[in-house]
């Protein structure tokens, strides 16, 4: 990794522990909250690409494995790693993968700006909600024992929300594009 | 996270990193164990002493903790809505004694320090060829650098909002706040290799 | 202008950034210089009300700046720093960014854009990304982005400090022929040599309230 | 120093930072001065291997930056906006950050610290967060940060900026009796008027390579 790639990685880590202070929400029926982290991890795919985004993700799981609270809600600790949102901690690093993959394939600079902004949204879409719920919903299953019916069903709330963060991301994506095009070519 | 270092001679300043760091470790393992509610107390209020113990103020304290507090507050808040009290406040002892225990060890801890540590924990990792433990550390010191730019960042653009007479609103604060960021990581990453501070690599 | 500190005075935790002080300031154009971390940028900020006196009070055109949740709608500010202080990624859009939600059309926008690139020769920037802007660049176009929206006071943090001799002297006729209310702070002398009065900072006291010639002398003392 | 430019050039895709440019700098002491946005800084950028060459090649000290994976360690550089200079939030941690593995041991660099503080007067800053400091402070943090490496050649993009009449003063007698190789760039023509060789460009070519008095008369023509 080039030393941009890391303070680039480093970056989005600080920004994705950073929307850890807006609160989080606990919805009754299944012990997953909604956070705004997702949305971080929905831009570092759409801005940093599969590779750097992944790294950013890890970043942050290596801070929240040595206990420093940066979880919404001051969450942190290696308990985290055996929770019933355990899944949907690890799958972020997938959907920042998933995303940043579909990101690179999808977006050219030569495309109009509306293109480019629906591939993003659609990367964001596919990573950070079909790969992250794979996780989260099949972990919280199994782990927490609730069974895959209701995972799923109780999953489905934060549908909503994750499409509006979809959305944002890729206006965030597209905005990056026109502002700062020097990061490099994706690959 | 908040809390950044701060400057003292307490016995937690001058206890080793490590253990501070393991101790924590230890500590978000240990706190999920059991719910015991009297041992649970227990440990907050140690917490809370040892927090206490660092030197800093009582007013600074709270400035310091108050929003991770209030976002504590509100995720047992809302455990008390669907599950019995039991659990609620077995939520908001675990939560805050981890706060307050990880805010008493970066109060006490310089980045220097953490990333030392983290470089020295990570240098078995190296065999696998993955990563490189030097950069496992800079990584860490990086987001600890990042966080509170990122927070004085927003501020600074709410500010530049304020003196232009326009209106703060999410969209129009995420991108620049993005984008300058971005520029702010080119230009660091720029002095790192200008002060040759990766020389691992090369 | 007229601003009115009244025993204002502002702290950071421990650290006084400027003792209490009261002034009256009416004349039309201010020079603040003093030594680095004597206080003017603080003292600067307490006039459009960024930040908020830590005792005392602050009136600017009638107005508390403790009562005012943001900053003062009539007081342009030029940060130290322009990096900062461009909101949009691209010049224009940035100018015009500001004049949003003022009552203009669209085309209106778009002239006052053009004539305020224009008065500094800086239509090229137009189109130019901020980021790639070099220093001098940067400064001029965050200098248009605030005199665009007609601010009745403007605040210039050291405008000319990255400037070239070309853009510098440009700078000094703009401020000398601006009808608006000009505060400059600044360690490039020649800028205020001409003020009838100038506030020198020093350790976040009042060192001297004088004539450019007067304060400017003080300060050489204090420089040594 | 030993830096040859051989044919080398510089563009950001389309737009021509720096013409195609053939020069052999062996001076102790060398200035460049030049209008906003003429290439000063991507000249410099060009010394060091921050930017490599997009046509022609750069040789420092007999290496050949193109070949180096980051940039030349040989070369410090204080950057035109120092905030983004200083990695670390605690000055004294910051300046230690740049001297870790280079074989010192810890007291060893603890006293280099020291030591480059007591040369600006900087020991009050030690403990000091970056960003809570005044801009000429933050500029004497980020000098005290690079000097304490010990490089060979020293490049300056505009130290002076934010400095006031003190500081000012120190950090020109501290060019002046620097023992390291110095490139300065600046608009503060007092600065670079004792030296032998100062380059002016002007919108990224070369217009003068000549002592500073012939430089900067040649300067004051292009700014009119
Ligand atoms: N946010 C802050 N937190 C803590 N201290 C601060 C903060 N901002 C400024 N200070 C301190 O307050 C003092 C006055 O700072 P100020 O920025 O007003 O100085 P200045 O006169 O503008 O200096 P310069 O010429 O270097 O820009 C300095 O000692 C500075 O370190
Ligand atoms: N990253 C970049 N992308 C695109 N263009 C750039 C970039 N950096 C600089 N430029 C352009 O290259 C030209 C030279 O810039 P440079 O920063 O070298 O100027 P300078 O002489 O240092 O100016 P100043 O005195 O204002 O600092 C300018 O027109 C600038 O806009
Ligand atoms: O903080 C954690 O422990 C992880 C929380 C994971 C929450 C998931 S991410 C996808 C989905 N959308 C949300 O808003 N919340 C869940
Ligand atoms: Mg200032
Ligand atoms: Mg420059």
């Amino acid at each position: 990794m080039s030393t941009r790639d890391l303070v680039l990685a480093a970056l989005f880590a600080a920004i994705i522990v950073a929307l850890g202070l807006l609160p989080p929400i606990y919805l009754g029926f299944i012990p997953v909250p909604i956070t705004a982290q997702s949305l971080g991890v929905m831009m570092a795919g759409v801005v940093l690409g599969a590779r750097r985004s992944a790294v950013a993700v890890l970043i942050v799981l290596v801070l929240v494995a040595i206990g420093l609270p940066v979880l919404s809600g001051g969450r942190g600790g290696f308990a985290a790693f055996v929770a019933p949102t355990s899944g949907f901690l690890i799958g972020w690093a997938f959907a920042a993968f998933a995303t940043g993959f579909l990101s690179e394939r999808l977006v050219h600079s030569d495309q109009s700006g509306l293109v480019q902004t629906v591939s993003f949204f659609l990367a964001a879409m596919i990573g950070g909600i079909v790969v992250l719920y794979a996780f989260g919903i099949l972990y919280l299953a199994f782990a927490a024992n609730i069974g895959l019916t209701q995972a799923f069903v109780g999953s489905m709330a934060f549908i909503p929300g994750d499409v509006i963060k979809a959305f944002v991301a890729a206006l965030v994506g597209r905005a990056v594009m026109v502002g700062y095009p020097l990061l490099p070519v994706r690959i | 996270m908040q809390s950044l270092y701060v400057d003292g001679d307490s016995a937690l300043h001058r206890l080793s990193p490590r253990a501070k760091i393991f101790s924590l470790f230890l500590l978000g393992f240990v706190l999920f164990l059991g719910d015991n509610l009297p041992l649970l107390v227990i440990v907050t209020l140690l917490t809370a002493l040892i927090y206490r113990s660092v030197g800093l103020p009582l007013k600074e304290s709270a400035t310091r903790l108050k929003p991770i507090f209030l976002t504590i507050a509100f995720v047992a808040l809302f455990t008390l809505l669907f599950n019995p009290w039991h659990d609620a406040l077995v939520a908001l002892l675990r939560l805050t004694a981890l706060m307050l225990f990880a805010a008493a060890v970066t109060a006490t801890t310089t980045i220097t320090q953490f990333m030392d540590e983290i470089t020295a924990l990570a240098r078995p990792l190296e065999r696998t060829g993955w990563v490189k433990a030097d950069d496992v550390g800079l990584a860490v010191g990086l987001v600890l650098r990042f966080v509170p730019d990122i927070i004085a960042r927003y501020h600074a653009l709410s500010e530049a909002h304020a003196a232009r007479g326009l209106k703060v609103r999410p969209a129009t604060i995420l991108i620049p706040l993005i984008i300058l960021t971005l520029r702010d990581a080119d230009n660091i990453a720029a002095a790192i290799d200008a002060r040759g501070i990766r020389r691992h690599v090369s | 202008m007229d601003i009115r500190f009244d025993s204002a005075g502002a702290s950071f935790g421990a650290r006084v950034a400027v003792e209490p002080l009261t002034l009256s300031l009416t004349e039309n154009r201010l020079g603040v210089i003093g030594l680095n971390g004597s206080g003017k940028t603080t003292f600067a900020r307490m006039i459009n009300g960024l930040m908020k006196p830590t005792t005392g009070k602050v009136i600017v055109n009638g107005r508390d700046t403790r009562d005012e949740k943001t900053a003062l709608a009539d007081v342009g500010f030029i940060f130290q720093s322009p990096q900062n202080q461009i909101i949009l990624p691209v010049v224009k859009d940035d100018i015009a960014f500001g004049l949003k939600g003022r009552g203009f059309t669209k085309a209106e926008i778009e002239r006052k854009v053009e004539l305020v690139l224009a008065r500094f020769n800086a239509r090229e920037l137009a189109s130019r990304r901020a980021h790639e802007l070099s220093g001098g660049e940067l400064q001029i176009a965050a200098l248009c982005s605030v005199l665009a929206t007609g601010p009745d006071i403007l605040i210039l943090d050291e405008p000319t400090n990255q400037l070239d001799l070309r853009n510098r002297a440009l700078v000094q006729t703009t401020i000398d022929g601006l009808e608006e209310n000009v505060v400059v702070i600044t360690h490039d002398l020649e800028l205020i040599s001409g003020f009838e009065r100038v506030l020198l900072f020093h350790e976040g006291r009042l060192a001297a309230d004088a004539p450019a010639t007067d304060a400017i002398a003080r300060y050489r003392e204090l420089a040594v």
